[in-house]
């Protein structure tokens, strides 16, 4: 019987559950759950950040932007002529930026390109002088300010606080009809579950170990000889890559980006999803989104007021008093009942299981 | 061993899943039982879930910002779509039939106005959706109802250059605030422009009009400045400001930006008789938080006062009091989210049905009289026509109107009608 | 008055002190020997409150103070000078002074010019107003022990007071703590390496080795031949 | 020329604004070592702290001393605030000294929650406060206008300097704090409280966020989520600065003022944000410390 309960099975089984939904759910409420699935993306890859590498960006919200802007590019363009917003800014030809997102597979891979990239020039330079910690983390929101204002201050090419929208096709199908709807919703979750298989290889990989060594301890795994900051580099850029492709996935369902979506607050609480769900595992930052906005859709439409509240009083509690989230909670009911089981001497081992590390 | 932890991963699933699903079956549940009589005005927790739908009564969305930085001016206008509802249901309803609001909170989130806008039309079945206020927010509403072939009254005035068959607009195109205001200020103020304006749609498009209209006029823009969102030092502009002397400054700043600008302005000793300003965005509401005295003197285009002396006026300013509380004002936004209901429940009864199509078609050429006086539906853009008024603000916080356009002025969103427009077109 | 009772403590998982009991009588000197980093300055911490017990408890004047603060035991008495001379280095030798006076249970607020620390350490007085980061080590030392005294503690637990200062300085300062014994007639607990000064000053001692007392005698077992074994002489 | 001295009289007082904002949050962040992020909304409070005395005014108090309003009102939002601060300690920050990182979070949520309390009790929209009429206009001098208000500002971070220099330099619980702030296991063994320093510090970083708060109503909007609006730039202050150093603070504070102030002269308002944030971010790359850089054990 317990073969039932092991964990690879379960993660199959929900994934099994999550590709049979289009058969069970309106096409409405798909796209929302598609929605939180791209969002579900998104916080594996501020999982793997911050959980395994110790590093908190408050910056995700411009890497989630640039893939969903990409895709946005690329399906302003499907339909035909030079988007209305260059229009009325007095631009009458197609800037080479944007004439180089008419073709799929280019806007596809700059999704991803572009963010990792980007993480990695500024990552190579912000590890490189030891900028870690608090640091890192205020500097990620300098960078937020930065390209917000530029993205909305260059309305004319970028469709300023408007954003992107108004798309009806992809690849020449019709983008809101259900077929189009469940195919994308399909997309996103075998992404979402390559996505969660790369994280699992990488984190149990040798490369995940020396990531959590620096986590605990940047200096002393310097002293071993590793070049902490290439890790930090690399695992900044995946990060921001995953943001990308999720933000592609993102405005498929969603059918618009704008800069607001890219905010400090935004930022912020994609983190806290993760905080939410629990940091230092994988299924914790998928659950923690698809919990978070699955209540905030259903509780901050009933109850507004209420419900901002009860968020707060979320998030304080859950950083303060529950560091390990959700799956901590679900890891302590079990060392306790383990414990009660075996006797005291269990107690280290169920410690040891606290950071298991899917 | 880890069977608990799978578990509760499942549980969760099955939760959200759950959550998605749930508005469903409240449709479901709740079909067939009888409406609730009244509806509550002002209750703002309106549960969508609970709302009773029936033979006998007609759903519309009301889809406003009720939490996020947008909230502060869109609980107003939903307050006066309410109000309408309301009237319309004591007088009969609609087709003899019960208006029954379903309200949703667009959380000043674009993705989540399009998810809600998705959610009225396919699970609620709503006829028309009264709502959105920034042009983000229109937009992304707009494909949804132009794929659901719904229908959206938008109740705010904004930068034009858009006509869809699917969104009814009430607030002033351009040519209904913006052109004659520059028009009236180059005859009688002064022929130098300070354009200020937030960084965003309306200000650079409003402002490229300007431009266009005094090269037109032989006027002269002496600066262009703007301003990103929630900035609030207007110091360097105030020298800029100093160092042109312009004659006049259009200001299209958004909201909060505007009680920095005026209160720094009033810091440096700049009142409305060195220089006049003229705001395109400034309402009654807005004056209340950005304080009469430092206004007092300085302009405003609209289409509507609190103080617009009509008879329908006065009963819709003592009615909105009545209903919200004494201390409350009216001002445009709210005033046309007011009549724009009845502008839809007129065309549903000229259509006899609430069919998009139908209405759509006996919309055009429907008449009104609302507060800021008559206004009808142009068939071939779906704008109202309006009269153009210019206020100045007065000490109690309310406007004078020192001029009008005298009739309603034809809508004009391309602004097709005026040949200096070319370029923007 | 102090007394250590079954400890077991250390820095997270990882026990330093195990089974260590110590009794400190009301107006005797103890020794602690032992080599480096057998738990010596771990036991002050734990007698301090800086470090947590995990087994055992403490009692001071009868009482369990397992649970009790550092500040709350040095109101009520225990005195600490660390080892390393933790000193305020960005205050002044005066502020230094003023924040010993915060453990004082007569709620005295200033020291007086002529108080008794600065006859024992008259250097301190030439130097009131430099930061404490400026002092010599010796110096930054002198300062420790004074910034306790002024306080007027019952017990004084003292981490290795000489160890790495100038030699001149030594001096004047086991002649402080000479002086503490037998005219003040205080209760310390005396951290230290030095085996002649220990014999000299100590009326009971304790020999620590892998986080266990491992030897405990009356000063006169204090004899090179004994300690042998445990101390590196 | 007079331009140019237009020009760094704005630059200083928008960095007396950013100093006025920062200043709590050099206490708290630079000296605790807490990122507060309803450090924002508590200047928000305080915000409202003004706004609740002029109504008292006006419904209580004769006419002719309406102005006396805002003199209360700097005193009544520092301690109001600074008791919030201190709740705000007792409840959530306490059990997160040591963890920087999650205290930004925690305080994160915090800030939605007071967020939410104000606009449940005063409502979302904006309110309005009117200036006192000693503040209004400005001073011609040499063909510069200063205006009073301005003047006020730098004048009230020279005041508050000056009590939080007198406080931590002059007082015994001044010498308290920086004692638990440079070593705080030695401050608890010669017999400082640490949680009371903790706590009172912590209280007098929300009090000058209050202080802040009630000068804000000068120059801006007053709503519940204005705090956003300030909270960002209060923390490139104070990394810039170097966290720990007051000194640093204020010629951070002055720095991004003037800096600000020309960027945006000679572009626009939206590229001088975005300059002078690309400045910071390079320059944090050349000082990752910041200008002044306390030894202390860092951040991370």
């Amino acid at each position: 019987m317990s073969y039932l309960y092991s964990k690879k099975t379960l993660v199959i089984l929900g994934f099994v559950i999550l590709l049979i939904m289009p058969f069970v759910l309106a096409p409405f409420n798909l796209n929302l759950l598609g929605r939180f699935l791209a969002y579900a993306i998104l916080a594996l890859g501020i999982g793997v950040l911050w959980g395994y590498a110790g590093i908190l960006s408050l910056g995700h919200g411009i890497f989630f932007g640039f893939g969903a802007y990409a895709m946005a590019m690329y399906l302003t363009l499907q339909s035909g002529g030079i988007p209305d917003f260059m229009g009325w800014n007095g631009i009458t030809e197609l800037p080479w930026f944007w004439a180089i997102f008419s073709n799929p597979i280019v806007a596809i891979v700059l999704a991803i390109a572009v963010p990792m990239l980007f993480a990695g020039i500024l990552g190579f330079f912000t590890f490189r002088n030891r900028i870690t910690g608090v640091y890192f983390t205020i500097l990620t929101q300098a960078l937020v300010i930065v390209v917000t204002t530029l993205i909305i201050s260059q309305q004319q090419y970028t469709g300023g606080t408007n954003g992107i929208t108004g798309f009806d096709t992809i690849f020449g199908y019709s983008l809101n009809s259900v077929a189009t709807q469940q195919m994308i919703y399909w997309t996103t979750v075998v992404f979402l579950g390559l996505v969660f298989l790369i994280c699992y290889k990488l984190v149990n990989s040798r490369f995940g170990k020396v990531l959590i060594a620096i986590r605990d301890g940047e200096n002393r795994t310097r002293f071993l000889g590793y070049n902490t900051s290439i890790y930090q580099v690399i695992v900044y850029s995946f990060s921001a890559g995953v943001a990308g492709l999720a933000g592609m996935l993102f405005v498929l369902q969603v059918g618009i980006i704008t800069p607001s979506m890219m905010g400090i607050v935004p930022s912020i609480e994609m983190v806290l999803w993760v905080a939410i769900g629990g940091r230092g595992t994988l299924i914790g930052p998928v659950i923690g989104a698809l919990l978070t906005n699955g209540a905030s859709t259903w509780f901050s439409q009933t109850y507004p007021d209420a419900w901002l509240f009860f968020i707060g009083l979320v998030f304080v509690l859950v950083v303060v008093f529950m560091p390990k989230g959700i799956m901590g909670i679900i890891s302590t009911i079990q060392a306790r009942r383990r414990a009660k089981k075996y006797g005291k001497g269990r107690k280290e081992e169920a410690k040891l299981y606290n950071s298991s590390s899917i | 061993m880890k069977k608990y932890k799978w578990g509760i991963a499942l549980f969760s699933t099955v939760f959200i899943l759950s959550a998605c699903a749930a508005g469903d079956e409240a449709a479901d549940t709740g079909f067939g039982e009888a409406s609730a009589g009244e509806d509550e005005l002002s209750d703002s927790e309106e549960n969508s879930e609970e709302v009773v739908v029936d033979e006998d009564s007609i759903p519309v969305g009301l889809l406003h910002s009720l939490s996020g930085t947008m909230a502060i001016s869109e609980t107003s206008v939903r307050d006066a779509v309410m109000l309408a509802i309301d009237e319309i249901n004591e007088d009969g309803g609609v087709l003899g039939k019960e208006i029954v609001p379903i309200v949703e909170d667009g959380a000043s989130d674009e993705p989540v106005f399009s998810e809600r806008a998705s959610k009225l039309l396919q699970q609620d079945d709503v006829t028309a959706i009264f709502g959105t206020w920034t042009s983000a927010s229109r937009q992304a509403v707009k494909p949804v109802v132009e794929e659901h072939n719904g229908l959206l009254f938008y109740p705010v005035q904004y930068e034009g250059m858009e006509s869809s068959p699917n969104i009814f607009y009430n607030g002033a195109a351009p040519n209904q605030q913006i052109v004659p205001a520059v028009e009236w200020l180059f005859d009688n103020v002064g022929d130098s422009f300070f354009l200020l304006g937030s960084d965003y749609v309306f200000p650079r498009t409003a402002n490229q009009i300007i431009q266009a209209q005094l090269d037109d006029l032989g006027g002269e823009v002496v600066r262009e400045e703007y301003t990103p969102m929630g900035h609030t030092d207007y110091n360097t502009i105030i020298s800029h400001i100093r160092d042109t002397d312009p004659d006049v400054i259009f200001n299209t700043l958004n909201g909060d930006s505007n009680v920095a600008f005026f209160n720094q302005l009033a810091d440096a000793g700049i009142t409305s008789d060195d220089v006049t300003v003229l705001s395109v965005s400034v309402a009654e509401e807005e004056i209340r938080g950005i304080g009469a005295e430092v206004l007092e003197g300085h302009l405003a285009s609209w289409n509507y006062y609190q103080t617009t002396d009509t008879p329908e006026n006065e009963t819709f300013v003592s009615n909105f009091k009545e209903a919200y509380g004494e201390n409350r004002v009216t001002g445009d936004p709210i005033e046309a989210a007011y009549f724009m209901v009845y502008l839809w429940a007129q065309a549903v009864e000229e259509a006899g049905s609430t069919e998009t199509d139908a209405v759509r078609e006996a919309a055009a050429g429907i008449t009104f009289d609302a507060p800021n006086g008559p206004v009808e539906i142009d068939g071939d853009n779906q704008h109202v026509y309006k009269t153009v008024r210019i206020g100045e603000v007065q000490s109690d916080g309310q406007f004078e109107e020192v001029w009008n356009s005298g009739e309603p002025v034809k809508p004009d969103p391309f602004l097709e009608n005026y040949d200096w427009a070319e370029a923007i077109q | 008055m102090l007394e250590l009772n079954r400890i077991e403590a250390g820095y997270g998982e990882s026990a330093v002190l195990r089974d260590v009991s110590l009794t400190i009588p009301k107006g005797k000197l103890i020794c602690l020997l032992g080599r480096n980093g057998v738990g010596k300055s771990t036991l002050l911490k734990t007698l301090m409150g800086l470090i947590k017990a995990n087994h055992g408890h403490i009692d001071y004047q009868s009482h369990n103070i397992n649970d009790k603060s550092p500040t709350w035991r040095s109101r009520k008495g225990i005195g600490y000078i660390p080892q390393g001379r933790e000193i305020f280095s960005a205050l002044t030798v005066h502020e230094n002074l003023q924040l010993g006076l915060e453990a004082r249970q007569d709620q005295k607020k200033n020291i007086e010019p002529g108080h008794k620390v600065y006859d024992y350490f008259p250097i301190l007085k030439e130097m009131q107003n430099r930061k404490g980061g400026d002092l010599s080590g010796g110096q930054q030392q002198q300062l420790a022990i004074a910034r306790t005294l002024v306080a007027d503690p019952d017990v004084i637990l003292l981490d290795e007071p000489t160890e790495g200062i100038q030699p001149n300085i030594v001096q004047g300062i086991q002649d402080v703590i000479k002086d503490l014994k037998q005219n003040n007639e205080k209760t310390m607990l005396l951290v230290e390496q030095s085996f002649d000064f220990a014999s000299e000053v100590a009326d009971y001692f304790y020999v620590m080795d892998r986080g266990r007392i491992v030897y405990e005698g009356e000063k006169e077992e204090l004899t090179e031949e004994n300690m042998r074994g445990y101390l590196s002489i | 020329m007079s331009s140019v001295a237009m020009q760094i009289f704005n630059g200083i007082s928008l960095g007396s604004v950013l100093l006025l904002v920062a200043m709590g949050l050099a206490i708290t962040f630079g000296l605790m070592r807490v990122i507060n992020m309803a450090h924002g909304d508590l200047i928000m409070i305080g915000a409202y702290v003004t706004y609740l005395m002029q109504v008292i005014f006006v419904q209580y108090i004769p006419e002719q001393f309406f102005d006396w309003y805002f003199i209360l009102a700097i005193p009544a939002a520092f301690i109001i605030v600074a008791g919030i601060g201190m709740l705000l300690e007792f409840t959530v920050i306490r059990h997160l000294y040591g963890r920087p990182l999650d205290s930004l979070l925690a305080t994160f949520g915090a800030g939605l929650i007071l967020q939410q309390l104000i606009r449940t009790i005063f409502g979302a929209p904006n309110v309005g406060v009117q200036s006192p009429s000693f503040l209004q206009g400005s001073l011609e001098i040499f063909g510069l206008y200063l205006p009073f208000s301005r003047l006020f500002m730098i004048g009230l971070v020279i005041v508050c300097l000056g009590g939080l220099f007198i406080y931590l330099y002059r007082t015994r619980q001044g010498r308290r704090v920086r004692a638990v702030m440079q070593n705080r296991e030695m401050a608890t063994c010669v017999g400082i409280s640490s949680r009371k320093v903790d706590s009172l510090t912590f209280a007098m970083g929300a009090g000058f966020a209050g202080v802040a708060g009630c000068t804000l109503t000068l120059i801006g909007p007053i709503g519940p989520t204005i705090g956003l609006n300030y909270i960002v730039d209060a923390f490139m202050v104070v990394v810039v600065g170097g966290v720990g150093a007051l000194t640093g603070t204020v010629i951070g504070a002055l720095g991004i003022g003037v800096f600000n102030t020309f960027f945006e002269y000679w572009t626009n308002a939206s590229m001088g944000k975005v300059l002078i944030f690309a400045l910071i971010i390079a320059f944090l790359q050349w000082r990752p410390s910041g200008l002044f850089s306390m030894k202390t054990r860092s951040l991370d």
